[in-house]
């Protein structure tokens, strides 16, 4: 039997005002356990902390209960008051007779008789109370980032800055995500690649950052603080160490048909290749679904311009196992694929693109060598029509719900430098609404139509119809001129809706990271905690949590890199006690608790056991403590009960019912 | 076993063909058994032994070849084996176990819930045309059975012919077949290592028509309804014993998990709930093999329950058979984003 | 009871559509290809809904110009889709006609057998005023 | 006329509380003082699925005429899934109650967010007003009646 101290809070007049303490304190005498009851006007005080310790040393108590406040407030002050007098933190209970009770009633004797109510449940919880105590689990430290776009480059910076070494693993041949395959940037219109490469070099050159690209994470197992990454490294047919990047091999390459992916297609590439020219690693890897040599074992041409001896045309995949403490996701975004949208002609004319693609053919070093002209005739477009929100803002299951975000700025932007590099050529925007905010963002915005005279038209384009001619027959409407708008353009550019990177659902499950039903992985709490999964240990990292412009997406990595730091900088976390743990001799092995566990926190062994006098191998189910978050899901699905969640337990919320229904 | 003789001499000569046929049926699976007893391939069988009636056929392991003098499978085996080999699965060396159609789909839950070991198991796939029920039998004023015939004649037969003391019956098999096999889930065995005898799906009925017609009744009659069957109950445990989804290693009402098995809830909590209980931790679990109605001595139709469990996870998640394969997820572990609320149950009215 | 609040009600209810949804975007004026001759726009109708303007609405000369070839319907990335808003309008202006209208008995033999159904569905539409 | 009301009946009425969301909903009730009535007992839990349907039976068993169970709105979830389950749970189990004869008012399930101090305590009412409709709760306890 516990002794237990109540103690009964006035809270100046909050509680005291409508309910009668001192009738409380004398109706918990008669409960089984208690020992000791007391009032006090602010039991949260130090003077009322010193009652409890007091109380404690005195009367040798086992239990507390106070009634007082929400323990949303205060449990974590009375635990440590609790503990500084030598009684186990979780052996404290609160009665919530404020908030929940003296608040919201006015009669004193109903809201008397309430609290008392409470306050039996309370004693009858804490009669049931068992010491916990927080575990321990230890800290790798190490970081992994996947992907390695600008989100992953920055996090893997600032964590390497702290002193942890970091993994990236990249999927493409090269880090630098999109935003290497952008010309300028909004609102400054810095050139992409010269505030990027720089960031690409640093991580290269770091001594605390590893890169694997063209690889992939291949299996996570573990928890916070000590995650098992698989990282499949697939075969480049090219040896990194001895690569000296001279290029010889892909100007040699007779296979050039392939379409460039860096280039979204719009030009080819050789069987063996580096996707930019700016590339880190700086070497190259064979398309074995290109290369000659794969496809009909014949050439063989790079391997004998190579002068280092690179080409490793035997080169297999190889499995990577690396242990991590924190793990960062950064996957990116892609733009949605416009098939659905048959009324925009994307299909149908080479002059209707997408913003992606416009960004390609403004950029030097892409398939016109920066010079704005149309892809089917290769003149110089003297009408430019922009349409917004293609697939954004979407109800139905052509597009996304959601707003892109980028759309307005990067699309004011393009408006803006084909103004300023070619004066003579009319730009068009369709748009729904202009969304900037964001510091110098408007500013910007009307830059392009003040300063550069771009044409802004509030209404969303119905058709773009190919001409025989060669043009685009742009129909739209003006709603605030009320006037259907018929225009022909040479050129079209579609603000499609950017998507997650379809990967991250994959890699969401292996993590048993939370993802939402447009692929954005879910943080832990939206407002508060933006760059943590709800998972520990998983942090998020630019646009795979929501859309985000290069400035947001820098800050974020920045966010989601001290998080990770200051998981990494401890070296031991301690857990979570209210955990779920199992009854061996009741568990039946049947794994219907790990189907309903949201964090892989449940595994199954075989195990000795001796039932009664009966030795017998079961299967039992083991609860990781430093992965159960103590939600309890597992406990409902027990049809035996062998799973039971420690400090809401099922007998105690059971003598919680029968208290308050006596 | 003299009774089977009997009963099958007294077969007419039109289900003369299909006696033989049965008759090989079960001689097959006795062949079978000791055959792969032999040969070292099992170390017991798992079938059933004929009982001190006529009709009460109960399980039994056969070891040595001996044993199968009292081997039997006829109408009256109703008895659903998979439960029992979870047991068996502790044993040293595999066991043949026979099942029915519809003991497969118990089987496969269990293996999905681990509790059975697939390669502690040879399973032989026996032939099923509908099980008897011999309360259905009785309950035609038939008294005084000495012997039954037609039982094991499941192809053809129509009519079983009953030897009683107040001499010779007969009523129509159908008439006589448990309310299981009216819903049955069908012939096919969802696993098995070879089948022997052929089945037959007796499906003649909808197996939510009770559950619906219970569903239409005001609440003042669905209460008093299943206030006059559950008083029946007394608390014998035979459905809990008997069910197949049943097969915790300590109920829940045995441990102190709960307080349940405290005097004073035995006495209140227990005696009121544990049917409802019982039927919520089966849910989505239940194969509807019916077991739990069959044994119950008091006639309880314990299977509504169930049934309108399975009803509802239907309706409201989409068809779900439990034990039709092995997805670990069942649907109380699993959900939708666009799940029913449960305000719907009020919504239905 | 009439009232304009049971007549846009009426609209949605026959329609299924829930008005407040439209994001104003104007894809349905920029699809219709009876733009011009509409006094009421397309992506007006929905405004005309939410404030339950339904007498402004069936008097309309657009009411009898939508030609019910779904442009808007099928672009629509919000699902308001004002041509059936449109058509639901129409409804309202037959349903309150009580029964001054043919009978389905009498409409067989005013029938060419020949005339291809869809062209008599597209007729029904615009001509029943 | 709480007195009134305590003449003729007051319904025992248990709230089950998932910690993250309805609970500190319903600490928001209480400090933005939007009363409901004292009929309510609310039990802390750290997610709606770790209520147990036995719970809500044994609720019943001892006497309550009315239980209700809020959590995190659907997708809201602290535990990130956790309000799925119980959402199934308490759909099957309701189901069950309905169709055993207890009047299906008895039970009921409310998403309540930690903003929705308003939400709690209207639902409080209409819970409470509901349950004071349908009187006391005896089917439940009477479910086994030996004597029959």
């Amino acid at each position: 039997m516990q002794r237990i101290g109540v103690f009964v809070c006035h809270c100046g007049t909050n509680i005291a005002a409508t309910v009668d303490v001192k009738k409380v304190v004398e109706m918990a005498q008669h409960e089984p356990g208690v020992v000791h009851a007391e009032d006090y006007a602010y039991m949260c005080s130090e003077a009322g902390q010193e009652l409890i310790h007091k109380a404690i040393k005195e009367k040798k108590l086992t239990g507390l209960v106070v009634c007082s406040c929400s323990p949303r407030m205060h449990e974590t002050t009375f635990r440590n008051a609790a503990e500084k007098a030598g009684l186990n933190p979780y052996m404290v209970e609160i009665a919530n007779i404020r908030e929940h009770c003296s608040w919201i009633h006015k009669d004193i004797g109903e809201a008397t008789e309430k609290a008392v109510i409470l306050m039996r449940a309370a004693i009858a919880k804490v009669n049931l109370d068992a010491p916990l105590k927080p575990g321990e689990s230890k800290v790798t430290k190490r970081a992994l980032v996947i992907g390695g776009g600008i989100a992953g480059i920055q996090t893997a910076l600032d964590i390497a800055e702290a002193g942890y070494p970091v993994d990236i693993v990249e999927k493409t041949p090269s880090i630098g995500g999109r935003m290497s395959q952008l010309d300028k940037t909004f609102p400054t219109l810095d050139c992409s690649s010269c505030i990027l490469t720089p960031k690409m070099g640093e991580v290269n050159a770091h001594p605390l950052i590893n890169i694997y690209t063209y690889s992939e994470v291949e299996s996570v197992a573990g928890f916070v603080g000590d995650f098992t990454v698989e990282i499949r490294k697939k075969a480049r047919s090219v040896d990194m160490d001895k690569c000296t990047g001279c290029g010889l091999c892909q100007e040699k390459c007779p296979s050039k048909k392939s379409l460039s992916e860096f280039n979204r297609g719009l030009s080819t590439r050789s069987a063996i290749y580096t996707p930019f020219a700016q590339a880190v690693p700086n070497v190259p890897v064979i398309d074995r679904e290109a290369c000659i040599k794969f496809k009909t074992g014949k050439c063989g041409i790079c391997s004998k311009v190579c002068q280092a001896g690179a080409i490793d045309y035997d080169q297999t995949d190889e499995i990577v196992t690396e242990k991590y403490g924190a793990i960062v996701v950064a996957t990116g975004f892609d733009m949605i694929k416009l098939d659905k949208y048959d009324e925009y002609a994307y299909s149908q004319s080479k002059d209707v693109i997408t913003s992606l693609e416009l960004e390609r053919i403004m950029n030097a070093a892409g398939p016109t060598g920066g010079h704005l002209e149309r892809l089917s005739d290769g003149k110089d477009p003297k009408e430019i029509v922009f349409i917004q929100c293609v697939g954004s803002r979407c109800a139905d299951d052509r597009g996304k719900s959601y707003c892109s975000k980028i759309c307005c700025m990067y699309t004011a932007k393009h408006a803006m430098l084909i103004r300023d590099k070619y004066p003579d050529t009319n730009v068009t925007v369709f748009y729904i609404d202009v969304r900037t905010p964001g510091k110098n963002f408007d500013e910007f915005y009307r830059r392009a139509v003040e300063d550069y005279g771009v044409n802004y038209i509030k209404g969303q384009v119905g058709k773009v119809i190919p001409q025989p001619n060669g043009k685009l027959l742009v129909q739209g409407a003006d709603l605030l001129d009320s006037k259907q708008i018929l225009k022909e353009a040479d050129m079209v550019v579609l603000a499609a809706a950017i998507e997650p990177n379809p990967d991250v659902r994959k890699i969401a499950t292996m993590l048993t990271a939370s993802i939402d039903t447009n692929n954005f992985l879910t943080e832990a709490h939206a407002k508060l905690r933006p760059v943590e999964s709800p998972t520990a240990g998983i942090f998020l990292s630019g646009v795979c949590q929501g859309p985000k412009d290069i400035p947001e997406t820098v800050s974020q990595a920045g966010a989601a890199a001290v998080k990770a730091i200051g998981l990494l900088a401890k070296d031991k976390l301690l857990t979570n006690p209210c955990t779920a743990h199992s009854d061996e001799l009741m568990c039946n092995g049947c794994s219907q608790c790990a189907n309903v566990c949201p964090y892989g926190a449940i595994t199954y062994e075989d195990r000795e056991v001796n039932d009664h006098g009966i030795r017998e191998r079961r299967r039992i189910a083991v609860v990781n403590d430093a992965l159960c978050q103590g939600c309890g899901a597992c406990t409902v699905t027990c049809p035996s009960g062998a799973m039971d969640l420690q400090g809401f337990s099922n007998r105690q919320i059971l003598a919680e019912v029968d208290a308050i229904c006596r | 076993m003299q009774e089977f003789v009997k009963a099958t001499s007294q077969a007419g000569a039109s289900s003369h063909l299909a006696t033989a046929g049965q008759r090989e049926s079960q001689t097959r699976v006795i062949n079978r058994a000791k055959e792969l007893l032999a040969d070292g391939t099992v170390a017991r069988v798992l079938g059933w032994k004929a009982g001190d009636l006529p009709y009460n056929p109960e399980p039994a392991y056969f070891e040595k070849e001996e044993d199968f003098a009292d081997f039997v499978y006829n109408g009256f085996c109703g008895a659903n084996l998979s439960k029992y080999m979870i047991e068996a699965s502790k044993l040293e060396g595999k066991t043949l176990v026979c099942l029915k159609p519809c003991d497969t789909y118990s089987f496969q839950e269990l293996m999905k819930e681990h509790r059975v070991d697939r390669d502690k198991a040879y399973i032989i796939g026996v032939g099923c045309k509908g099980k008897l029920d011999i309360e259905k039998i009785k309950a035609m004023g038939i008294k005084g059975i000495q012997s039954i015939s037609g039982a094991e004649l499941e192809d053809e037969a129509e009519t079983l012919t009953i030897q009683t003391i107040y001499g010779e019956k007969t009523c129509a098999y159908k008439d006589a077949m448990l309310e299981r096999c009216h819903v049955c889930k069908g012939k096919d065995h969802m696993i098995f290592d070879e089948i022997i005898g052929e089945s037959k799906e007796t499906k003649d009925a909808d197996r939510f028509t009770e559950v619906e017609k219970i569903e239409a009744m005001s609440p003042e009659e669905k209460f008093a309804f299943f206030q006059k069957e559950l008083s029946k109950c007394i608390r014998c445990n035979a459905c809990r014993n008997v069910c197949p989804a049943c097969s915790c290693r300590k109920c829940v009402f045995d441990s102190n998990k709960f307080d349940s098995a405290q005097k004073a809830n035995v006495d209140s909590f227990e005696e009121k709930m544990f049917h409802i209980i019982r039927a919520f931790h089966v849910a989505g679990r239940c194969t509807d093999c019916g077991e739990c109605s069959r044994v119950c001595p008091q006639g309880i139709p314990l299977h509504l329950f169930n049934r309108k469990f399975i009803k509802d996870i239907d309706e409201l998640y989409g068809e779900y058979q439990a034990g039709a394969d092995l997805e670990p997820r069942t649907p109380l572990t699993d959900y939708r984003f666009e799940d029913a609320e449960p305000g719907i149950v009020a919504e239905r009215g | 009871m009439k009232t304009e609040k049971n007549r846009a009600e009426l609209i949605k209810e026959i329609s299924g559509v829930n008005p407040l949804k439209c994001m104003k975007c104007g894809k349905c004026s920029a699809s219709c290809p009876s733009y011009n001759e509409m006094d009421i726009k397309p992506h007006q109708f929905v405004s005309y809904v939410i404030n339950e303007d339904i007498e402004s609405l069936v008097n309309s000369k657009s009411l009898w110009k939508c030609l019910s070839c779904f442009a808007c319907v099928e672009r629509c990335p919000r699902d308001v889709k004002p041509g059936k808003l449109i058509d639901a309008a129409r409804q309202i202006v037959v349903r309150e006609r009580d029964n001054t209208y043919l009978s389905p008995d009498e409409v067989p033999e005013l029938l060419d057998p020949e005339t291809p159904q869809q062209l008599l569905v597209s007729a029904f539409r615009r001509y029943r005023r | 006329m709480s007195i009134e009301k305590n003449e003729e009946f007051r319904p025992k009425i248990v709230a089950f509380c998932c910690n993250w969301c309805s609970y500190a909903g319903a600490d928001l009730a209480g400090s933005s003082r939007m009363s409901y009535s004292a009929d309510v007992k609310i039990i802390r839990v750290p997610c709606s699925c770790r209520v147990n349907p036995m719970f809500i039976l044994r609720a019943f068993e001892r006497g309550a005429d009315g239980v209700i169970m809020c959590g995190c709105h659907p997708g809201d979830c602290h535990y990130t899934s956790g309000n799925f389950y119980a959402r199934r749970r308490m759909t099957l189990l309701f189901s069950m109650l309905d169709y055993i004869g207890v009047e299906s008012g008895r039970t009921r399930v409310e998403w309540v967010s930690a903003a929705e101090g308003a939400k709690f305590s209207q639902t409080m009412h209409e819970f409470v007003d509901k349950i004071t409709s349908l009187g006391k709760n005896v089917r439940l306890e009477d479910l086994r009646c030996r004597n029959l």
